[in-house]
């Protein structure tokens, strides 16, 4: 986590991709989401932060809808959120997710777990979801492992596999839930590594971590939450030299010093 | 630093013979404390009662497979005589004698079936192109009416084929019945998850023979009046009903132990519910299953039995009918003996297979 | 109507006993005998000219009347005594009486007993769901004595029970135990059927509510087996009988018209049930008759015009 | 940043409703719309035919039957039945009959299937053996058979009743069943109940009293053999005051039966004896598998802490081996009692057995149906019930 | 792991409280202990390292006779461990052990878990047993979850409670096998620090461990085991910096560079 060089902000095309618009969400009587707004350029990396329980994981699960706002709206790449199956479908193809606990399919090779969206989602010949499957692969340096199963790989691998998993399907948006928390402190570099790279090719990235020093190297803005709330967006730099709310000052003392 | 000395580890010992060896053997299995020495002699001197006898009855002092009835009578052990003069009609029922060889094949096929389906390189989709063959052949030789083969009514089938028949048969119509009805109990539509419930719970609740005596005797008056179903298609359905509850509950436990992830990575790749069911969810929960099946399927083998309560002639019936010829009265214990050994050779063979079976699918899970 | 019903599908089904020697029962080839096997094949042959146009179904007592109810069969043959419940509650129509039978008991010749009034105490098989299980109840209420019943489903494990020592007596009709005895027991004169007769009880083929004409088939085809009977006109000389003078003859066998249409078959059915199933008398003698295993005398099967109370109804 | 949407703009607020088939809400309503609709006709359409065929065939209907008099006798019955009872008297000693094999069963099973569950996990390499060739056999031969191979069992192996043997001073034992000697009236078995059921109640004061205590001082009450001295002692000493009556009612070979004491017919003898055979090779895999179950380092752990094997197992294991043991236990319950219908094969009139002839009396099959079931599904959904907050009660709370 | 301050050797008793002498033990043909002689005095703290399998689990079990040894004798506070069960008992009673898994019991709440064996072993009332109880679970400091049930807690504390547990029966001894190892990194550091509280008060304690820190800072005495055999023993200074066998320097310049 050392390439300090990315610090600098690169340039952004300025295009919409995700908006979100005073999103409230509810758990029963628990307010978890509180007047959400939020917008995404295409391209722009986003690091969220904060607490655990400050709903980080529901605010990233309602952009592709594994979880259901209850107000407001949110627009990703063009297409409202509603209760229209088709046009959730057309959302979460061109938004991938990476989970903490990575959710690969232990029943296919790493390989059939990459091809199987492309195929039966985006309708593609299987010889050539199989050829973009390795090129991701390769790209994750994890190729040689296409035709094992996900149980022979260790967690950092595992991981990798998931990436591009969701790479295959070419989304215009990744999600990243924690992608590293469950890993061991070995394997948490090989994953963080392949996200840098991802980063620099220009995809566009929300990632909930709470691994500092890929915020400050990659992230174009930080994102803190804490009850629900957005509580302060800024670029790393100021965000961590220069924090605003005392909430969020609490926060980086705490997470710094641990 | 100073150097090191080079250590030159003990050698291992052979431990003493009070820790290996027969001798500790016998003294660690069977006699290692007071009341396991006295369980072994008292249990060495019930087996040594009971076996031998019975040791002698069965085959020393009993009289071989052409023995006749009034050899029998006259004292000694066994009766294999009565299985020699019976042996056909307990395999094959009231089939008529001179196809017997029909029902003979019935069975071979059958078990090769079964054999085949063991392994677990043979599951691939082919697999069910093989069971679709094997059945129609099966179908074609029981009823016989093309190929030159004299047509039989299914009235005179009996014996093993019809075990096997309404056994696996039934299993298998019951198995895409049950994965439906354990998707509908985990449904989140109330309606569907009320009715699958109440299915399951209500057929689960009730003894199968119940449900068989309304099958063979009441059926008629739930339908238009003049339209008729066959009898062993009613108690194959009556079969198929009970299976699919059993199923049901085993495959929801396959389905319960699916992790959420696995929903949500489907679901976050945009696949649609059957795509997302089909592919991840459950190849999944059917290979966690598959012992549970397999215990289903011995029970309802066994189950099988019972339709000689409605006068349908499996196994055991051709069995019993076989001891109500006045001339073999009394041979129970052959008779019960023999059919007791077939079910117990197939029931035991699939425990067997499934315990193996469990132990691969747990080892193939773990790295 | 059921009539319509059995000619489309191309069969009779009749329900019978599983295994009753002389009444119904399988041989070791698979093929039914005895009497109330032949009224069914009767009634099959009135339908298709073909006796072998029928399927049996073997029922136990316990699952007959469901299965008449029902229409799981179209005629149920079963010795079934002729009941005031059976014929209104249960639903069914009985057709003439084909066997008249009774109530008895048979013991062990060992125990010495002579009459049924010394059997207080007695253990009792008796097959389930019988007017049997109720004579014997009543029988032995109305002459203060007790007993102990072993009430078995199917009428083979009755059997088995009994021999096997279980109990001292067996009960069932007096026809049911003789066959029994011939075909069942391991030696039959270590039994003994004691005279008395508890009940009376007219066994007759049964169709179910509802439908008059198969009612009038059944009832029609038993009663010809009793008027060839009584005319001599039997399975071997019948075709001599076709070119008969005698009026009463000629409507009976179909030569002037009129009495098959009339319950809708064809106009020579009598003819037909005669050629192939045979009269009362020889249906009688080749299934229980004194040349059979059972022995059994025609006693109050003869026809009326010999002293017993077989009639029939005047075809006219 | 002006926004193009793909949805009309204004669309309806998340959570409404657009009765399109790609709202889930909507699609949801019209499948269960479509598929209760489908059970709806089916059902309709099997109740009007057999209505129609009722109807058509003249066939009585309602429970009205259930008042009037059998007129069957019934071989074995624990309340006072004759034949001049009702049909639904009938019908309640047939219930209590199944009840009565299903809860002895239900106890011998659980003893002989816990003590070859235990028997499978011993260190005695002969006896780990023979309890699971047990297991292995009974577990793989259907039920009925093995019914029909005991009840042949006792009609053949056992002599007449007149040459019935006699192992013990009044006791019998020939193909008519067992008999032993009754208790002849005395007021002297009343007061040994009293002095039983005082027992019971000083038992239970005493753990109470006994718990106290050892939380005041420490001080461990010999609990097991106070109780089991009370237990048997108080009615002893009943027995004792009251004179020691011998009094017995003997049973007597009158006429064609033993007369008098207590008997077991050989069809409840061999129905109680398969069902028990049968269900406890099944309690032997539950038990040994609720065993095998607690981690071997729960042992080590209290070993290590010093508690005595007995607590260890009394305190330690069993608690933790009763969750697991117990819902797969009481599903063998259910299927024991359900099996218990196979009597009808042997003649133990159980309710099956009396519904049967019932229903083929008054012809009433389907209200004859619909009690067995009815029953039998009275009896599963209890145990559910049960099997539910036991559940609930012993979950391990976890995080 | 940084109070190099303990280096310094305590005073010892010269109390002997364990005496091993030529200990054999074979699990069928296996042979894994080789003739282990073994002083521990009182107040002694000992860590117990070596290769996986090379019988320092066995060894220590032997010691409160989980397992059972087949040549030589052991001798703990006095009593001789033979078959007689009694003996063992009055032993368990005086020796307190820590597992790898800490083997809690899951159906008793913290509290109950730690008053179980001093009400049934040591015969205490209800109420001592719980005041001792929360003492120690103070000690721990997990006294707020003492009305928990272990489900409940992290690794690090189950632990803890472990601990506690045993030191309710007061015993004379403690013995841990390997009590970090299943813990995640984050909570080996709270298990320690009771630990080494432990030692400070001069308990008896012979630790199998990996955790060199710890060794360093507390023991007494490093005891080096391979294939069944006590290779050496020594000072925990110089075993480190100047070890004797070569045996024993391969093993440690594996574990250091780890
Ligand atoms: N299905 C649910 N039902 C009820 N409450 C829930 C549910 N899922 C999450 N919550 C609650 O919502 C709040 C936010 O959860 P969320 O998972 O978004 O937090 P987070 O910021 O991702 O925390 P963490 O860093 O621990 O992952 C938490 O308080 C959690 O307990
Ligand atoms: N019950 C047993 N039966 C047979 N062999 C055993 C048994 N328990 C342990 N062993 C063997 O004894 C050897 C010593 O085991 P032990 O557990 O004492 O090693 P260890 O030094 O504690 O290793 P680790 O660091 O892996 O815990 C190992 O080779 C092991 O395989
Ligand atoms: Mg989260
Ligand atoms: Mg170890």
């Amino acid at each position: 986590m050392s390439q300090a060089a990315h610090q600098a902000q690169h340039v952004l095309s300025g295009e919409e991709i995700i908006r979100c618009t005073g999103v409230n969400k509810w758990y029963g009587e628990f307010h978890v989401l509180k007047n959400i707004d939020l917008s995404v350029q295409k391209g722009e990396r986003i690091v969220v932060c904060g607490p655990s329980g400050s709903g980080k994981s529901t605010m990233i699960r309602c952009l592709n809808r594994l979880e259901e706002h209850q107000k407001g709206t949110i627009v990703v790449d063009g297409i409202e959120l509603t209760n229209n199956l088709k046009n959730i479908e057309l959302v979460r193809r061109e938004v991938g997710m990476v989970f903490q606990h990575f959710n690969l399919f232990p029943h296919l090779t790493v390989l059939e777990n990459c091809t199987l969206a492309p195929i039966w989602v985006r309708k593609k010949p299987k010889a050539e979801a199989e050829d973009i499957a390795m090129r991701y692969l390769k790209r994750v340096r994890i190729a040689e492992q296409a035709h094992k199963y996900p149980g022979q790989l260790s967690g950092g691998q595992q991981q990798r596999v998931a990436i591009a998993r969701s790479l295959c399907m070419s989304p215009k948006v990744m999600l990243f839930d924690e992608p590293t928390s469950a890993l061991d402190p070995e394997m948490v570099k090989e994953v963080l590594d392949v996200m840098i790279g991802l980063a620099e090719d220009g995809m566009t990235m929300l990632c909930v971590t709470h691994e500092m020093g890929f915020a400050k190297s990659v992230a174009d803005r930080v994102i803190f939450m804490d009850r629900g709330e957005i509580v302060e967006q800024d670029t790393p730099d100021s965000f961590f030299t220069n924090p605003k709310s005392d909430r969020t000052r609490l926060f980086l003392s705490q997470i710094l010093n641990h | 630093m100073t150097d090191t000395v080079k250590h030159v580890g003990l050698p291992d010992e052979r431990p003493p013979s009070n820790i290996v060896g027969p001798v500790a053997w016998l003294r660690n299995n069977l006699f290692n404390t007071w009341y396991n020495a006295i369980l072994t002699v008292l249990v060495l001197l019930l087996l040594a009662t009971a076996v031998p006898p019975f040791i002698t009855w069965l085959f020393v002092t009993a009289h071989g497979f052409d023995a006749t009835s009034q050899e029998c009578r006259a004292g000694g052990g066994a009766c294999w005589g009565f299985i020699g003069e019976k042996l056909r009609f307990i395999l094959f029922g009231t089939f008529p004698y001179d196809e017997q060889w029909r029902p003979l094949l019935t069975i071979v096929i059958f078990i090769a079936l079964l054999v085949g389906s063991c392994d677990r390189r043979f599951w691939k989709p082919w697999l069910g192109l093989v069971w679709a063959v094997g059945l129609t052949a099966v179908g074609i030789l029981m009823w016989g009416g093309v190929f030159g083969l004299t047509p039989v009514e299914n009235t005179l089938w009996g014996g093993l084929p019809l075990t096997l028949i309404l056994s696996v048969i039934g299993l298998a119509v019951a198995f895409p019945a049950a994965i439906l009805l354990a998707l509908g109990r985990r449904s989140n539509m109330p309606a569907v998850k009320v009715l699958c419930v109440t299915y399951i719970e209500l057929i689960r609740g009730v003894p199968l023979i119940s449900l068989l005596f309304m099958a063979s005797v009441m059926f008629p008056l739930f339908l238009p009046n003049g339209v008729s179903v066959d009898k062993l298609l009613r108690a194959q359905v009556a079969f198929i009903m009970f299976a699919a509850a059993y199923m049901a509950e085993a495959i929801r436990g396959g389905l319960q132990a699916i992790p959420k992830g696995q929903y949500e990575a489907a679901d976050g790749l945009g696949l649609s519910y059957w795509q997302k069911m089909l592919k991840i969810i459950l190849p999944q929960a059917l290979a966690i299953a598959i012992p549970p099946l397999v215990n289903t399927f011995i029970s309802f083998f066994k189950d099988t039995s019972l339709v000689i309560i409605i006068g349908l002639y499996d196994l055991l019936g051709a069995g019993k009918v076989a001891l109500s010829d006045p001339s073999w009265r009394g041979f129970y214990r052959e008779s019960y003996l023999f059919v007791g050994v077939i079910y117990w050779v197939f029931c035991f063979s699939m425990s067997k297979y499934s315990q193996k079976l469990e132990r691969d699918l747990n080892r193939s899970h773990r790295r | 109507a059921t009539l319509d019903t059995v000619k489309q599908r191309g069969f009779v089904q009749c329900g019978v006993n599983a295994g009753l020697p002389g009444f119904g029962n399988p041989d070791s080839a698979g093929n039914w005998t005895g009497l109330d096997v032949d009224f069914c094949r009767a009634v099959a042959v009135a339908v298709f000219n073909d006796p072998n146009k029928i399927k049996f179904t073997p029922l136990s007592a316990q699952q007959r009347f469901p299965a008449i109810q029902s229409g799981e069969v179209d005629l149920l043959s079963r010795n079934t005594t002729v009941t005031l419940t059976r014929d209104t509650s249960v639903g069914l129509n009985f057709a003439p009486v084909t066997y008249y039978d009774g109530q008895g008991f048979m013991v062990n010749k060992k125990l010495g007993v002579k009459s049924a009034k010394e059997l207080n105490g007695a253990t009792v098989c008796v097959q389930s769901g019988t007017t049997t299980e109720l004579n014997l109840a009543d029988y032995f209420r109305a002459n203060n004595m007790s007993y102990n019943p072993v009430v078995i489903e199917s009428n083979d494990e009755v059997n088995a029970a009994y021999f096997a020592g279980r109990c001292d007596v067996l009960t069932t009709d007096v026809s049911g135990l003789a066959g029994t005895r011939a075909g069942v027991a391991p030696v039959p004169d270590d039994h003994v059927i004691l005279p008395e007769v508890i009940s009376k009880e007219p066994l007759a083929p049964a169709v179910r509510h509802g439908d008059d004409q198969w009612f009038d088939i059944v009832k029609w085809t038993v009663n010809v087996t009793i008027q060839a009977e009584e005319f001599g006109i039997n399975s071997k000389n019948v075709d001599e009988f076709v070119n008969s003078k005698n009026p009463d003859i000629q409507r009976f066998l179909g030569t002037s018209p009129g009495m098959g249409k009339a319950l809708g078959l064809d106009e020579k059915y009598a003819y037909n049930v005669i050629k192939k199933a045979g009269n009362y008398g020889e249906i009688f003698d080749r299934n229980v008759g004194p040349g059979t295993p059972l022995k059994l005398e025609r006693g109050l099967n003869a026809l009326w015009t010999k002293g017993g109370l077989q009639y029939s109804a005047p075809f006219r | 940043m002006a926004t193009e949407t793909r949805t009309t703009q204004g669309a309806p607020a998340p959570g409404g409703t657009s009765f399109s088939l790609s709202d889930p809400t909507f699609r949801a309503i019209v499948y269960q719309i479509l598929v209760v609709g489908a059970v709806v006709l089916v059902g309709w359409f099997l109740i009007s035919n057999t209505l129609d065929n009722l109807a058509r065939r003249s066939i009585a209907t309602g429970y009205s039957f259930l008042e009037r008099e059998a007129s069957f006798g019934i071989g074995e019955s624990i309340i006072d039945y004759s034949p001049k009872d009702t049909y639904g008297r009938a019908f309640l000693v047939g219930v209590l009959n199944t009840l009565k094999v299903s809860v002895i069963g239900i106890l011998l099973a659980t003893v002989i299937g816990t003590l070859i569950g235990v028997a499978r996990l011993s260190s005695n390499w002969l006896i780990a053996k023979l309890a699971s060739t047990y297991v292995e056999i009974i577990r793989n031969i259907p039920p009925l058979l093995q019914l029909f191979f005991w009840y042949a069992l006792v009609s053949d192996s056992l002599p007449p009743v007149r040459n019935a043997l006699n192992p013990l001073p009044g006791v019998f034992l020939s193909q008519r069943g067992l008999w032993v000697p009754g208790l002849s009236h005395s007021p002297v078995w009343t007061m040994m109940a009293v002095a039983f059921a005082v027992a019971v109640v000083g038992t239970f004061a005493l753990s109470r009293w006994a718990k106290g205590r050892q939380a005041r001082t420490g001080q461990i009450f010999p609990m097991a053999r106070a109780g089991l001295g009370l237990l048997i002692g108080l009615p002893l000493l009943a027995y004792i005051l009251g004179g020691m009556p011998t009094a017995l009612d003997m049973p007597k070979l009158t006429g064609f039966n033993f007369v008098g004491g207590k008997a077991l017919s050989p069809e409840f003898f061999a129905i109680l004896t398969g069902l028990t055979v049968y269900t406890s090779a099944f309690i032997a895999e539950v038990v040994r598998s609720g065993i095998v179950a607690v981690n071997w380092g729960q042992t080590e752990a209290a070993r290590a802490l010093g508690l005595p094997s007995g607590p260890t197992l009394r305190l330690v294991i069993l608690p933790q081996a009763l969750r697991v043991i117990v819902p797969p236990l009481t599903s063998q319950y259910l299927n024991l009692t359900k099996n218990s219908s196979l009597a009808l094969a042997i003649g133990y009139p159980d309710l099956v057995s009396i519904a049967n002839t019932t229903l083929n009396q008054t012809g009433q099959a389907i209200e004859g149906v619909t009690m067995i079931m009815g029953t039998y599904l009275t009896i599963s959904l209890s145990i559910s019930i049960f099997m539910n907050w036991y559940n609930k009660r012993i979950a391990l709370v976890e995080r």
